[in-house]
């Protein structure tokens, strides 16, 4: 019977490996991260440093085996929006804050706060959903039709369907969906290590400057690979090496080249994923 | 004593409810434990509640087992609501399943069930019931699931002169077979070590695919 | 007058019993010719009657129209019978999709896509497929964004009468401890300034960690 990737129990993913299932905890996306990270183990911002969410954010892609780059997406900006918090909260002198941009932040911690309130409602309500299923799912409705002395009354349902409707049936039913995950049948090891990625960076970034994230990994062939080289911009973000404009939630990723021209690329190749 | 009685009897009821053919008393007789004499004695006990009671459906034996019907006398409200149901089209899904009969016949319910990505079950036995697909064959494969194929009264409905005539569909369109290769190999872990690069460009074979054809039943 | 009314009783069980789908009670006024309050009137009292004379089989009210099912506690039996389990479940984020979906239609794509922060594309697709929603329409802006909404399949699942007897959204909006915990965790304010609001004044080891448990808003 087709077994659906969605049939899992809330909260777990299972990964069937020669027979075996391993249940893991499951981020679902990077708001649900945050609010696992900041509800469940109640840990303060202070406490989440970016690279234990890149760690587990890693960990995750390997018990996945499928990523999205639209989650890759979601996560960087909320990473970049974390970094930023986290940065403003460990300035040593608050009176040297441009006011602008203390706005801007705030309006930020706003919006990231008043998504996270609303991913928490509809997760609670998934709650509700999952158990008023689940009694329903009791009891079995009947689904037998009338029986063979109203043979002649039942109406022609097939009345009204054209040949052709039928065959744009068949070509809607036979027609793959396209299926966003990794090409399986030529999955090879990771190789690239997201240093190696940095390296490449900062060989390519200082010569063409901006670039979009698209063009900055078309030439990649795994998702993973792709991952791999965002995580890689998300260090040089840190380090202040680039800037990140993304104009459309879920639109395309700018990196700008923003360092001095003095900037010490050697420190940060051998700074790079140290954790 | 009485009250396993009441609750044998209420599971006559909830399984004769849901059943889409007669059911046999020995089949009840399996399913509750008990002796096939006293499924038949409590099945004749509801029958005449249900006659005493003046209900609106009665429970009958009728070709070798039981079921639930509607009372005689009510044949006219139930011809007009057969007649009047404006909802006696085929569903999407219905239509979906029927084209893929039509396409792809002689087929399997597993076969249908791996292209649609949901089980057909309930659907298949409405159009077999419409008698626009039956069973046509058997897979000689291990499972031997029953195949099915459409009928003469589909081609009839349609207004087709044979099953040749359905109108071709585009040729990128992969078989079942295919399909159902990807859905195998989305279950499985991928770090699988595949030789890469066969000069014929055939795929290499999956191993996690052997297993999962004997899903069908 | 009761004669007639025992009479339209037993014709409502009649066509519910040969109905694919739950009967609205418009349609069951419609063909016995008598107001729909009374036709809601008669199958509560239908239901009720088979509660009390304890049947296998309910008659209940779900997806807009009337229905018989097997009663809950009779799960077992019925399972046995089926031979298998027909129970779909759900992930969680299909049930959270489900859940925005349920609430906020019509939406498209890209408004569920900005509150989960994921794409639900797979997700949407399956619970599509499974025709749990459906297209409902099109955004009028510029790109003409497919809309979603739920359908009467999914009322079924839920084993709710109509999408008005969702439990209130304002129910989930979650509570204030919840928001100041994300306050918390989202705080701008530099820490330095942070702990020192505390009643001892003693300065903590871990200053990020010590307004945690005594911030009053």
């Amino acid at each position: 019977m087709a077994v659906d990737a969605l049939s899992t129990a809330p909260g777990t993913a299972s990964s069937a490996t020669s027979g075996t299932v391993v249940s893991t905890p499951v981020y679902e996306g990077p708001f649900d991260m945050l609010l696992q990270l900041i509800l469940r183990e109640q840990v303060d911002i202070y406490d989440i440093n970016l690279s234990s969410i890149v760690d587990a954010y890693l960990a995750e892609i390997e018990r996945m085996q499928l990523l999205d780059l639209d989650v890759a997406t979601g996560f960087l900006l909320i990473a970049a929006t974390l970094v930023e918090l986290k940065a403003r909260r460990l300035l040593p002198n608050p009176t040297d804050i441009d006011l602008d941009d203390e706005f801007a932040l705030w309006e930020e911690r706003d919006m990231l706060l008043a998504r996270l309130l609303e991913a928490k409602t509809f997760k609670d309500v998934a709650q509700i959903f999952s158990q008023l299923a689940e009694d329903a799912d009791l009891s079995f409705p009947r689904v037998v039709g009338p029986d063979e002395r109203f043979g002649d009354v039942v109406p022609d349902m097939l009345e009204g369907t054209s040949v052709a409707s039928l065959r744009n049936a068949a070509i809607r039913a036979l027609t793959p969906k396209p299926v966003p995950v990794v090409d399986l049948f030529h999955v090879n090891p990771i190789t690239t290590t997201v240093a190696d990625a940095v390296a490449e960076l900062l060989d390519e970034l200082p010569r063409v400057g901006r670039i979009t994230f698209r063009h900055l990994t078309s030439d990649l062939g795994d998702r993973i690979e792709v991952i791999i080289r965002f995580l890689a911009v998300l260090e040089l973000y840190k380090q202040g090496a680039v800037e990140i404009d993304q104009p459309e939630r879920f639109g395309d990723i700018e990196v700008i080249w923003s360092a001095d021209e003095d900037f010490d690329t050697a420190a940060i190749l051998i700074d790079a994923y140290d954790g | 004593m009485d009250e396993r009685v009441a609750e044998y009897k209420r599971a006559i009821e909830s399984i004769v409810l849901v059943a889409h053919d007669p059911v046999p008393a020995e089949l009840l007789a399996q399913l509750l434990e008990e002796p096939t004499v006293m499924v038949e004695q409590w099945c004749e006990e509801l029958a005449e509640s249900y006659r005493t009671e003046g209900h609106g459906f009665e429970l009958v034996n009728i070709a070798g087992g039981w079921r639930f019907q509607t009372a005689p006398d009510l044949t006219p409200y139930v011809e007009r609501f057969l007649l009047h149901d404006q909802r006696a089209r085929l569903s999407g899904a219905a239509l979906e399943t029927l084209a893929i009969v039509a396409y792809k016949q002689p087929i399997s319910r597993g076969q249908i069930a791996s292209i649609r990505g949901v089980d057909p079950d309930g659907v298949l036995r409405t159009l077999q019931a419409r008698g626009y697909i039956d069973e046509v064959g058997r897979d000689s494969g291990p499972g031997q699931a029953i195949l099915f194929g459409t009928t003469a009264t589909f081609l009839e409905k349609l207004g087709l002169p044979s099953i040749d005539d359905l109108p071709p569909i585009a040729e990128f369109i992969p078989g079942a077979e295919v399909v159902e290769a990807l859905e195998v190999g989305l279950r499985v872990t991928p770090l699988i070590e595949v030789s890469t690069g066969g000069a014929d460009g055939a795929p290499s074979p999956e191993p996690g695919r052997a297993t999962d054809d004997d899903t069908t039943p």
